[in-house]
């Protein structure tokens, strides 16, 4: 190899109780080189870089940093090797101070005040040579998810760090944001350091690594010069068959507004506004899609609309009655024929420890179906789901095993298929294929597509750009809290980069009147 | 008159402080452990069980301090035990704590019996080597003399036991420990988001145990305070709910020190007043029943609790186990 | 690796629980050895001594009635989520409904005045129990820390009104005038001998089939209806319960509510049951013998009685320890309370990682390498 | 006649420092001088009080002794079973034929120990630390106050309660914080009626240079030259008399009443408090209690309705 290797990770193999998410992995990044590696959800890219970070211990394998093999069985001994991490959900105590949280771990003596002199002049010098300027004395709970990431980074990089990893950490930028850090990432990289870059987005690949592997299964399928392969290669690798990336519909027939949300505003816990004066209409036979990078309002609209939330100001109107505050509850709404796919279906959407046939009888437990008066029936709910199980393909079809024993794509269907089947007459989805492969993330964008061509209303949110562009007939983009603009996505919307290009102007907060 | 008044509220302040000193003992013990992320239940078990073992331990050896160190001893090791339950086995907090206070209970009032045969109670600490004394001050009966401020020297600076100065000691100390030290910022940070302290390369078992065995130690002082210093024998079940008031007080001050004296001195001090107003005769109403005076701390805990100190928001990982690994 | 553990669900519900009681009597003997007692002798005392006779039967029996009115009361706050420290102040405030409704409704006839007392001390107990469960739901406090303190201030309410209002006059003792008569549930040994069966004098009375009766109800209740069903969500996953509809404030007072009228069952088997007449701390700690029963019986009716008859076994059986053996005295049966909870409750974790490699073992050695 | 004697105890326990307490030194007494050996148990709740007598009296225990007034509803069934038992209560009165009823008259008592207090003080301020409460309580204090009373009518009183559960009679550290806020106001005589409560109160007077006084047995040599004197509750002579009668045979059924006259109650005077009690203290003690065996003074019983006079 012409480059010296930074890491070389050699027959990595973790299991976590039946699931295999790393099988025999080899790696070896180079010295000063950004490596992307991209995969599926659950491909296992984060258990990885979880075992390189001394986070979890690898059943088998061998890890070697610059040539040396090491052990790495806490984060301690990744950090004394010059590894730092930037992890998918941010390890961040919100209640302490930027500086607290950059020193943790890094005090430098038994009392903070020395360290944390040492520390400020240091992030000052970080801040003006990487342009990651924080203010030190913030609260980390009150900053911004982009500037919490920029504290991630401070804090392995005042470790040190010569290895950088930084897990999905486009996830929650905007496109402005996202070129800050790729700026960053190449500073870095002409300072010799190295950099292992994970991301969904193949456009990020293609853009700023210099080297790529993919992960399926939990296996590396493909390591390459990025400049040697395409989008649509990698993709391929990455579902191991050829995937059509668009959704087989006809042209919407837009019926009557269904449901209209008038100068909508939900407050957070600080009096912060999350959702701020929110208008828009939803049609029958219309897919609406509401994009926008994650945590810009996007789940609190979703929920105040689902009645979860309370609304600090403005109204709901249903079918052209405005939805009284006395009806602002989940059940209220739902029996205005509202159907509602959570975001987070371990959060929200399902029981765990219960039987599948109890959580899919949430929130239409009261059903005259399911029993007679206050009773029960447990027959006639396992019955339901084994029924609903049949026309969803649900694996294993028993309706009796424990929730939590599903897999993440089948637990959605279990979801999806209590939602839909009532015959609603609004949907709202919040993610609906998040987690879930690729042959399940076709059911279900059928299935959308074909409530739709029943009449129905859809909404659906998501941060995938790809997936609101291959449903909506009418787009939505919020950001901050804002409606930042309403787009009818053009034929081969997908493709159409001046198109693309408007609405990361529009997930950015650029707005018409500024562009 | 003034003096009068002067001399009255110095020693309802004494009378306060006196009674607050075991609570203050076992609410920073509280709040070392929860800031950790453990939640304790436990403390009234724990004091119960040092004030049982330093009882014992005084009027054996005929010392205090030995006391004090076996009480200490006895209240970590059962701190010990609910360490191991809910951090290494990952166990239910409360049900552990609870737990320990049944045991300690049973245990206590056990081995009292078995050993001195008086129905659990131990010996009279009679000599003056094995019980904490007032410690004199300077000047105590003269300066005692000067009008309105002598009787705050004499009542409540001067004459308490060493315990009670270092109860008040604890806390700056703890303010200091928590706020501007490495090993209180780990823990801050163990008992808000473990797994951040984890990939800082700290290991959170050991902050947690750190903090389960500061909140055994503490409590151990609670303990001997009450059966070598105040009274001056064990007796069964001697703690009467204090690790509970500890609690309550915890959660009013919002898991911080200066807050936790204050919300201590505050019950300490309701308690006596109930004391004195006992047998008061109140215009309009006439004397007020023993029972509405003895209930005044309990119903204003609850009024407290559901009104005046809003939601009170714990360390947001306390009262959860730490997995790594689903 | 920390898999997660799954055992067969007959090893879940009987034999982790039967391993922690093992573990939690074996240190228990170890105190006993301690103190200079043959364990053996003390756990032939215990087991005679509670099972050996009619009489010990009756008195066991007894107190397992008490036993699974506060152990429903704690499992039933368990479903919600909600951890009801509360059993003793519920239990109290119990007896007062049951007194008022029987020493004022004197001129009833007996099949109507004790069904009516046994509702009033449901509805005074489900009253304590409802406070607590309000000021959690709806102002945040905390629910372990509010009944604890519920707990006192039923105690003191009692003791105020007993030396002042409702002692007996010329009495000296802070307690009622007796019932009349037919306020009295009646006595499984009444029953007997009016059936011309002798048999030994015993508290045991028909309470205890109100107390299967009632686990029975809970069992239907909770996994039988709509609202149990709303009860466990609100318990298992409290952010789903709302998404789903389910107002968990409402669930919150309504669980609370019940449980407390659950335990002042304690009232109605000791009050109605037994002294008949209202008397100060009738409750003796079975409220939080509660919470161990609750533990070891999973939260479930089923697993409840069998604890409640344990915890029976275990008191009568340690009165007659502590008749025997003038070193053991009563707070041993506290302390191996305590070991219970301790190891059923919080260490059962103890043993399943243990038993799972067992059960992942056996299958294999069965049918051999595939 | 050959005796197997027995004893239960009420919840207080064997070790109250108190009259449970009496009982089994008078137990003890009977034991060490006789040689027979008792057996005795101490009930934990309710139930067990019936449960108890019922075996006793079922395994041909004879006589037994019921303490406390708790005892008297089941002992009345009881001894209804078992005709042929002797049973002895202490403190209530159940009418059987088979049984003694034994109850004192605590206000006589306490009236001389008021006097002496009242007496003993400068001013009159004097104090008063009960355990939990009963009117059992209020009665000794209600004798107390009017022995001070008597001795001083310008006597201040001050009376508090430990609690209203059984946990005030184990509340040491409250009981001694009830007696230095009554020092606080002056008391110069503080009488503990509180069990192991009363201890803390002793202590915390012999520690604020006050007296204290004892309750129900002889506590002076507590804190010696502390304890200005105790109000005596004769029931370990009850007790030791109980066991002796069925003994010898002259045991009888029936109701007792033990004030000064029967030597039932009374206050200590020994080498403990000899310097304590002046002459003249001792005579007008004396003086008074022969008043009240004459019925020249009369010392109103709170129990008889609940009320105390001022
Ligand atoms: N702590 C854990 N316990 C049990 N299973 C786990 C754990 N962490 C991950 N897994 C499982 O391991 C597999 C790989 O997960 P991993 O998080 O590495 O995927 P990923 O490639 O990072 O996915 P994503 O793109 O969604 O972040 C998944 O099936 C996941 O459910
Ligand atoms: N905790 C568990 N206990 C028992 N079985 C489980 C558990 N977790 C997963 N399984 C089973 O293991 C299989 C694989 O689960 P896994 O989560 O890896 O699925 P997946 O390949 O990610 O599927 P999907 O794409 O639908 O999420 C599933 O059939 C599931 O039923
Ligand atoms: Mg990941
Ligand atoms: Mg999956």
């Amino acid at each position: 190899m012409p480059v010296a290797a930074a890491i070389e990770l050699e027959g990595i193999d973790k299991s976590f109780g039946a699931v295999h998410a790393n099988r025999n992995v080899t790696l070896s990044v180079a010295a000063g080189s950004i490596h992307g590696i991209v995969g599926e959800n659950g491909a296992g890219k984060s258990t990885l870089m979880s075992i390189l970070y001394g986070f979890y211990e690898a059943d088998a394998g061998e890890i070697r940093v610059g040539g040396t093999p090491v052990k790495i069985g806490s984060s301690r001994q990744a950090i004394a090797h010059g590894i730092g991490m930037v992890h998918q959900h941010f390890m961040l105590v919100d209640t302490l101070s930027v500086l607290d949280n950059v020193m943790l771990g890094a005090e430098g003596g038994a009392l903070v005040a020395r360290g944390a002199a040492a520390i400020r002049v240091k992030l000052a010098e970080l801040g003006r040579a990487y342009g990651l300027v924080v203010d030190p004395d913030a609260l980390v709970g009150d900053l911004g998810v982009g500037l919490q990431q920029r504290v991630e980074i401070l804090k392995a990089l005042v470790r040190g760090a010569t290895i950088l990893i930084l897990d999905e950490p486009t996830a929650v930028l905007t496109p402005p944001e996202a070129d800050q850090l790729f700026g960053m990432l190449d500073t870095l990289r002409r300072e010799g350091k190295t950099v292992i870059f994970i991301t969904h987005k193949l456009r990020e690949i293609m853009h700023i690594t210099d080297r790529v592997s993919v992960m399926r299964r939990g296996e590396i399928v493909l390591t390459t010069e990025t400049a040697a392969t395409s989008p649509a290669q990698l993709a391929d690798a990455m579902v191991g068959r050829r995937v059509l990336l668009t959704v087989a519909k006809g042209p919407a027939t837009p019926g009557p507004v269904r449901l209209e949300a008038r100068g909508l505003t939900v407050l957070g816990s600080n009096g912060v506004a999350l959702v701020d004066d929110v208008s828009f209409t939803l049609r029958a036979g219309e897919i609406t899609g509401l994009a926008g990078v994650a945590g810009n309002g996007q789940s609190e609209l979703l929920e105040a609309l689902a009645g979860i939330r309370p609304i600090a100001a403005g109204e709901i109107l249903i079918d052209g009655k405005v939805v009284p505050a006395t009806s602002h509850n989940p059940k209220a709404i739902r029996t205005l024929g509202l159907a509602h796919v959570p975001e987070d279906r371990h959060r929200m959407g399902l029981i765990m420890p219960f039987e599948a046939a109890e959580s899919a009888i949430l929130g239409i437990h009261t059903d005259p179906a399911f029993g007679r008066g206050p009773w029960l029936s447990r027959k006639s709910i396992i019955a339901d789901l084994a029924r609903k199980m049949a026309g969803y393909d649900i694996r294993p079809p028993n309706p009796r095993l424990k929730t939590a024993n599903f897999s993440g794509g089948n637990q959605q269907k279990i979801v999806l298929a209590r939602e839909m089947e009532r015959d609603p007459g609004i949907v709202l989805a919040g993610q609906p294929t998040r987690g879930v492969d690729i042959g399940a993330i076709e059911f279900i964008h059928s299935r959308l597509v074909a409530l739709r061509d029943a009449g129905k209303a859809v909404l659906v949110v998501s941060v995938e750009l790809d997936e609101i562009m291959a449903l909506a007939d009418q787009i939505l983009v919020m950001c901050g809290g804002r409606l930042t603009g309403a787009r009818t996505p053009p034929p081969d919307a997908a493709n159409d980069e001046r198109f693309v290009g408007d609405l990361g102007l529009l997930m950015a907060g650029v707005t018409e009147q500024a562009a | 008159m003034l003096t009068g008044l002067a001399s009255d509220t110095a020693l309802i302040l004494a009378s306060s402080l006196r009674l607050a000193v075991p609570l203050i003992f076992a609410c920073i013990a509280g709040l070392w452990s929860e800031r950790s992320g453990v939640v304790d239940i436990g403390l009234e078990g724990k004091m119960l069980v040092a004030a049982f073992a330093s009882a014992v331990v005084a009027y054996q050896v005929d010392s205090a301090w030995a006391g004090l160190a076996a009480g200490i001893l006895a209240s970590v090791a059962l701190g010990l035990v609910h360490g191991f339950a809910v951090i290494d086995q990952r166990g239910n907090q409360i049900v552990s704590g609870a737990a320990i206070n049944l045991v300690a209970a049973g245990l206590t009032a056990l081995l009292g019996n078995a050993w001195y045969g008086e129905g659990g109670r131990t010996p009279q600490l009679d000599s003056v080597a094995s019980r904490f004394h007032e410690i004199p001050w300077p000047g105590e009966a003269s300066l005692g003399a000067i009008p309105v401020l002598g009787p705050f020297y004499s009542n409540l600076l001067a004459g308490h036991v060493v315990l009670t100065y270092l109860a008040i000691l604890l806390v700056p100390l703890t303010s200091f420990v928590l706020y501007r030290t490495r090993f209180g910022l780990r823990l801050r940070a163990t008992g808000e988001n473990p797994a951040a302290v984890d990939t800082a390369g700290i290991s959170v078992r050991g902050l947690r145990y750190a903090g389960v065995v500061i909140c055994g130690v503490l409590c151990g002082f609670a303990g001997t305070y009450l059966s070598v210093a105040q009274a001056a024998s064990f007796l069964p079940s001697m703690t009467a709910g204090k690790g509970f008031i500890a609690l309550a007080a915890l959660v009013f001050s919002k898991w911080r020190p200066w807050p936790a004296l204050f919300t201590c001195l505050l019950f300490g001090f309701l308690d006596a007043i109930s004391i004195r107003l006992q047998g008061a005769v109140i215009p309009g109403v006439g004397e007020v029943p023993v029972q509405a005076i003895q209930a005044l701390p309990y119903l204003l805990t609850v009024i407290l609790l559901a009104g005046f100190v809003g939601r009170a928001i714990p360390p947001k990982a306390s009262g959860i186990p730490y997995v790594k690994e689903r | 690796m920390s898999a997660p553990i799954t055992l067969p669900r007959w090893a879940d519900l009987v034999l982790v629980p039967v391993l922690s009681v093992l573990t939690a009597f074996v240190v228990g003997g170890l105190v006993v050895a301690a103190i200079g007692v043959s364990p053996w002798d003390a756990t032939r005392t215990l087991i005679t001594g509670s099972l050996g006779s009619g009489e010990a039967l009756g008195f066991t029996l007894y107190y397992t009635t008490d036993f699974i009115f506060t152990g429903l009361a704690v499992a039933l706050a368990f479903q919600a989520g909600l951890f009801n420290i509360g059993g003793e102040g519920q239990a109290t405030l119990g007896g007062l409904g049951a007194a008022l409704v029987c020493l004022h409704g004197g001129f009833l006839p007996g099949w109507l005045l004790i069904p009516l007392g046994i509702v009033a001390a449901a509805v005074f107990g489900g009253i304590w129990g409802l406070v607590p469960g309000y000021l959690q739901a709806k102002r945040g406090s905390h629910i372990v820390i509010t009944t604890i303190m519920f707990n006192w201030l039923a105690s003191t309410l009692m003791g105020y009104l007993l030396v002042n209002g409702m002692r007996a006059p010329q009495s000296m003792e802070p307690e009622t005038v007796p019932f009349p008569p037919q306020a009295a549930i009646p006595t499984v040994h009444g029953i007997l001998e009016a059936l011309g069966i002798p048999s030994a004098t015993t508290p045991l009375n028909l309470s205890f089939l109100l107390a299967l009766a009632c686990a029975f109800a809970m069992w239907l209740f909770i996994w039988r209806t709509r609202t149990g069903y709303e009860i466990r969500t609100t318990g298992a996953n409290p952010t789903a319960a709302v998404y789903g509809g389910i107002a968990p404030a409402w669930i919150i007072m309504l669980t609370m509510g019940l449980s407390g009228a659950l335990a002042s069952g304690v009232a109605v088997n000791e009050i109605m049951g037994v002294q008949n007449r209202l008397l100060l701390e009738f409750t003796a700690g079975y409220g939080f013998v509660g919470i161990a029963v609750a533990l070891m019986g999973r939260a479930h009716p089923v697993g409840i009685v069998f604890a409640s008859l344990l915890f029976g076994i275990l008191y009568q059986g340690g009165a007659e320890l502590a008749f025997d053996q003038p070193k053991i005295s009563r707070d041993m049966i506290v302390a191996i309370q305590g070991f219970v909870v301790l190891f059923a409750g919080a260490l059962d974790g103890l043993y399943r990682p243990h038993l799972a490699r067992i059960f992942t073992a056996l299958p294999r050695t069965r049918s051999g390498p595939i | 006649a050959s005796v197997k004697p027995a004893v239960v105890y009420d919840i207080g326990g064997k070790f109250d420092k108190s009259f449970n307490e009496g009982v089994f030194h008078g137990a003890e007494k009977f034991k060490s001088d006789t040689g027979i050996d008792f057996r005795d148990f101490e009930v934990t709740n309710d139930a067990q009080r019936e449960q108890a007598l019922r075996k006793f009296a079922r395994d041909g225990f004879n006589p037994i002794v019921a303490v406390g007034f708790g005892q008297a509803q089941p002992l009345e069934k009881v001894a209804a079973e078992f005709p042929n038992t002797h049973f002895t209560i202490i403190d209530s009165v159940v009418d059987k034929p088979n049984v003694q009823s034994i109850t004192f008259r605590e206000e006589q008592g306490s009236f001389l120990v008021g006097l002496l207090a009242s007496k003993a003080s400068k001013d009159g301020k004097v104090g008063f630390v009960g355990g939990m409460d009963i009117p059992l309580i209020r009665k000794f204090g209600c004798g107390y106050v009017q022995g001070a009373k008597y001795a001083n009518p310008k006597a201040d009183v001050y009376q508090n309660m430990t609690g209203t559960t059984g946990a005030a009679w184990r509340d040491p550290v409250k009981g001694g914080e009830l007696a230095r806020s009554q020092i606080d106001r002056g008391a110069e005589v503080i009488y503990a009626a509180a069990g192991a409560t009363g201890l803390g109160v002793l202590r915390a007077a012999a520690d604020g240079g006050k007296l204290g006084i004892g309750v129900d047995s002889n506590q002076d040599g507590l804190f010696p030259g502390k304890i200005l004197t105790s109000m005596l509750k004769h029931v370990d002579v009850a007790t030791y008399k109980t066991f002796m009668d069925a003994k010898d045979g002259t045991w009888k059924p029936g109701s007792q009443v033990l004030g000064l006259k029967e030597d039932g109650v009374g206050y200590s005077y020994d080498d403990y408090n000899k310097a304590l009690i002046t002459p003249e203290m001792k005579a007008a003690a004396d003086a008074a209690a022969k008043d009240i065996i004459d019925g020249k003074i009369q010392v109103h019983d709170y129990m008889s309705d609940s009320k105390c006079p001022e």
